[in-house]
């Protein structure tokens, strides 16, 4: 356990990154948003079916290294049900907790939480951010309303981040 | 012990060094450090290389006894460090096969050289309709500058393929170089793909044409004897902190009737002869393109690689890599599941070694090795379009130096077959 | 001892010395050896700075330690690397007045910094009938280029006067600085009258007429505390190597707002974002201006050189300076037929002393200046518009810095009281 | 005497600078050179009277050091009353002398020989080599036929050097 190698690749992560959740399309997309990596070469995109102010569906589809999977099947997983509000929030918090800005997730989040291990490996934590800030980018999008084209984000766009 | 090597005859020895790699180990300080609690087994030179103590010595030497500026005093400590520095022209030129030293111009790396062409050459020779040939293995630095020059003039930027098994496909190259072809940009050695080009015929290709050739050497000049006279290239560009040299220092050799007919790039001082609010006219070769106070003690110490690199002998360091090479690519290609990019003919190319794995992502390779010591690269290495080609978005690269060894190799192979276990793939 | 200072307010110390130059001196081993059998008395500052041990030890830890290349590595020492480049670009920042990191953009000196203004904002903004302001005063760097864009662009290259007591002469500025002025190129501290110009007065009438303005602050930086905000320049530029930092390292300053609207300079690895045969899209500020690898090991080092500038204050600098001007320029004045050039007011001026003699020439005078030890230079000091201003074909300098103090001042002075007896005049 | 400074500046250099030979300006001009020294702002103009094969008169004026001076009014006296064959045999000796591949003056050479003492300070050369870098160039022009313009040279141009 003195291996911070195992604190970033823990049996969840691993887990999500061999069989990634969200993998299904889906139909309706209320929210579509895609992100890149462009110094790593990951890519994701996402989609939401939103029902009555609730993340009815989630579409993932990343391809990069084990932590941006991972990470974007826990929010695909995560998201599910949720409401508008609670996944903004969730959002922000996982940005904190990677940025190492905050210590601890603030109530039991599950799998999530797995996630801390990456704040050991600077250069990865961007792998992680890549699909919460894919995310934020959509649901910020969403809100401006039903006709602006697909959000799309950079982890190397400053302003953004 | 150095071995006595016939001349450019090409041996891969099976169960012998060809350099005394205990003793060049101990020459890097650096190199005998733990990281993560291993060994560090640097393998990541095609970024940069290590630097040995006379280097890093020769550069301290340089700012506790001469260091000046240079060029326009006439005191004592002026006047040595102009010496100091005009020497390591010197050294450069014959280094490279014995050119005129104006025909040497210091830069700050291989992407400032190449980018002082395309600013200066390239701005007054390349019209509408021209046609610029680059290859698909090029890296950003002799890519981007390219790219932008064609968008900007109109001109036609064409390509040579990359075969599957890593080599420029040279079938078409009569469709592809052609009367119109004003440039042809090539990289010496991949940085990707281990590749040595065969520039001397490129270039003779070239010249029947009309063209001119420049030869992007940053990963050649640090493993090869380079003789760009033999090669016939116009322009060479390459880094010293690629080569057990300092960073901030590159060099772009230039033949002299083509540096005399370009502009100047940068302004300022030093490479001016009278100015004033109205005219201009400019210094001689080489001054013309050096303006501004260079690298100077980068460029003192670079003086002292090169006389490392010598001892060592540039035929002896080809050697040891093939060896190596021939070692490690032989134990690579048996790892389950390894891909190995490039060719696998040991005496076509260089140490710079690609490799995927289907399952796991580069950079999952690269901190999993990184945890057991092991500094390889992983990502699209600057060469986004090759990467393209490959159908890869990023590969993990180990690339080979003079100061590593069999254990280095060792150490990488094992550490790589435990690496799916790992990861449960 | 650091004696404290109000806060800017100027006190010529009569018989004092603000700092330990004892203790300062011994920091710089280069100073104490023997020059032509003389102690080295070293007052080429202007011309570039000695190194504290200081500097040259963080340089070799780099090499010793950290050594890789940077941004794009995910192995332990990449990450060191990269962390500790950042965070002198952080320090730079801060050093300047605290502008957003990402408005520091690493080159290899002063004359890179205003060339990559030239070659991307003026590309980009210079037209047919605009105005572009330099002054009378300008070293090369930051004329040469705005000569050849202006020429290019049939742009109107409109020069600010220099008044024979060595100041900017703004009487008829209203004529110079136009609705049609694009841009204001404008020394802070001219290298060779040592002239403190009045940047903060000059950004205003500019920004009133819609221009920015380019501060080069390459002998500013050194010796003035720099606040970028409170001098409101647009873009601002200096070399680590003229304070005591490493050789090869350059600072330009952009506004964000204009560093974003501007196309890049040097094209290749880093500042890109995404790279295809056809089209190319820029990396975020700054690595959209850095590219290739950079002067890796000087980056670092100079992020020491800031923290011993700090540690004796920019403040404490400025006043020891003024206090030994002030000396020098009391005895200069007394020597028979030595003419001091540039303003004699301490307060308004650097420590650059030009001085000339009607019968000896600056090259006779610094070649025996140098048989007694002491390094000063002769020449056009890179602006030969001005010394034709002057009506001189060069001219001797003596510049000074922190290691420099009475004694310094009291060989020169003797050995120039020598100097016409020894040539007969 | 262990001062190299009194080998360069030597009396007889001294004298040549504080009064310097060939000021007179002179009427036919068969040969006229300028040279100068861009990194030192010396700058040389010369003018040759010839008659029968000879240098009957010259002129010299020259702005710079002492050195450059010196070199030009040592040059001027030198010449005067020489055939063309012994000015380009001395000039090549003093230029070879100047730049250390011959040690001594092949010939007792008068005031000339104090020139050596330049050599041990190599950035001061060519404020030697500029008055006869000009002369040299005047006379190729002059071999090459009477309606060349005015020779001009810098110590900067490595190709005439
Ligand atoms: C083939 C090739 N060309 C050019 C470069 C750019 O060199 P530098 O970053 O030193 O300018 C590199 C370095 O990565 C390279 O491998
Ligand atoms: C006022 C001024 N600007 C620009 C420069 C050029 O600086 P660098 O040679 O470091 O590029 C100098 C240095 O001499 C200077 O004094």
């Amino acid at each position: 356990m003195s291996d911070p190698l195992d604190d970033m690749y823990r049996e969840v992560i691993l887990d999500h990154y061999r069989s990634p959740r969200g993998k299904k399309p889906i139909k309706k997309k209320d929210i579509e948003s895609e992100g890149k990596n462009p110094s790593c070469g990951d890519e994701i995109e996402m989609e939401l079916d939103m029902d009555n102010g609730k993340v009815k569906d989630v579409h993932v589809n990343c391809h990069g290294c084990a932590i941006s999977v991972a990470s974007g099947s826990m929010l695909a997983e995560y998201i599910k049900g949720k409401s508008l509000d609670e996944v903004k929030k969730i959002s922000e918090v996982v940005k904190k907790m990677l940025k190492g800005e905050v210590d601890n997730l603030p109530e039991d989040l599950g799998d999530l939480d797995a996630l801390k291990g990456v704040r050991n490996f600077p250069v990865r934590i961007k792998c992680a951010l890549l699909a919460w800030m894919t995310l934020i980018e959509g649901v910020k999008n969403y809100e401006k309303g039903k006709n602006h084209p697909k959000a799309s984000i950079s982890t190397e766009d400053k302003e953004k981040e | 012990m150095q071995a006595k090597l016939n001349n450019k005859e090409i041996i891969v020895k099976d169960n012998k060094d060809v350099l005394d790699i205990n003793q060049i180990k101990a020459d890097f300080p650096i190199l005998n450090q733990p990281i993560n609690n291993h060994r560090l087994v640097y393998l990541d030179n095609a970024a940069t290389t290590q630097k040995p103590k006379s280097v890093i010595d020769a550069q301290n030497e340089f700012y506790l006894t001469i260091n000046a500026n240079i060029h326009r005093g006439l005191h004592t400590l002026a006047e040595k460090a102009t010496n100091a520095y005009e020497k390591t022209r010197e050294h450069v030129a014959q280094f490279i096969g014995g050119v005129k030293t104006e025909e040497i111009i210091f830069t700050n790396g291989t992407t400032e050289a190449i980018n002082m062409v395309a600013y200066t050459w390239g701005e007054k020779n390349i019209n509408e309709g021209d046609e610029i040939v680059i290859t698909e293995m090029e890296h950003h630095a002799n890519l981007v500058p390219w790219v932008m020059l064609a968008k900007k003039k109109k001109a036609l930027l064409k390509r040579i393929p990359v075969t599957p098994s890593g080599y420029l496909d040279l079938s078409n190259i009569d469709k592809i170089i052609t009367s119109k072809t004003k440039l042809l940009a090539v990289t010496h050695m991949s940085n990707v793909l281990g590749t040595i080009n065969p520039i001397a015929e490129l270039a003779q290709l070239a010249h029947d044409k009309g063209a001119i050739i420049l030869g992007d050497g940053a990963q050649a000049v640090p493993h090869l004897p380079v003789d760009v006279k033999e090669l016939g290239v116009d322009f060479y560009a390459f880094s010293a902190h690629k080569m057990l040299g300092p960073t901030g220092v590159g060099v772009l050799y230039g033949k002299k009737e083509l540096l005399e007919t370009m502009p100047p790039f940068n302004m300022g001082g030093e490479m001016i002869d009278t100015v004033t609010f109205d005219n201009i006219t400019w210094a001689e070769l080489p001054h013309k393109f050096e303006a501004g106070t260079p690298n100077i003690a980068g460029v003192v110490a670079f003086d002292e690689t090169l006389h490392y690199l010598e001892k060592i002998g540039m035929e002896n360091i080809r050697q040891h890599e093939i060896t190596l090479l021939d070692y490690a690519l032989k134990q690579l290609t048996q790892i389950d599941g390894l891909e190995i990019q490039g060719p696998l003919e040991v005496t076509n190319r260089g140490g710079a070694i690609s490799f995927t794995d289907p399952k796991i992502h580069p950079h999952d390779i690269s901190t999993f090795l990184d945890s057991r010591g092991i500094a390889i690269r992983a990502g699209h290495h600057c060469a986004q379009p090759l990467m393209k080609i490959l159908q890869k978005v990023a590969t993990a690269r180990a690339s080979l130096y003079i100061y590593n060894d069999r254990n280095d190799i060792d150490a990488l192979v094992e550490a790589l077959k435990k690496m799916r276990k790992y990861f449960g793939v």
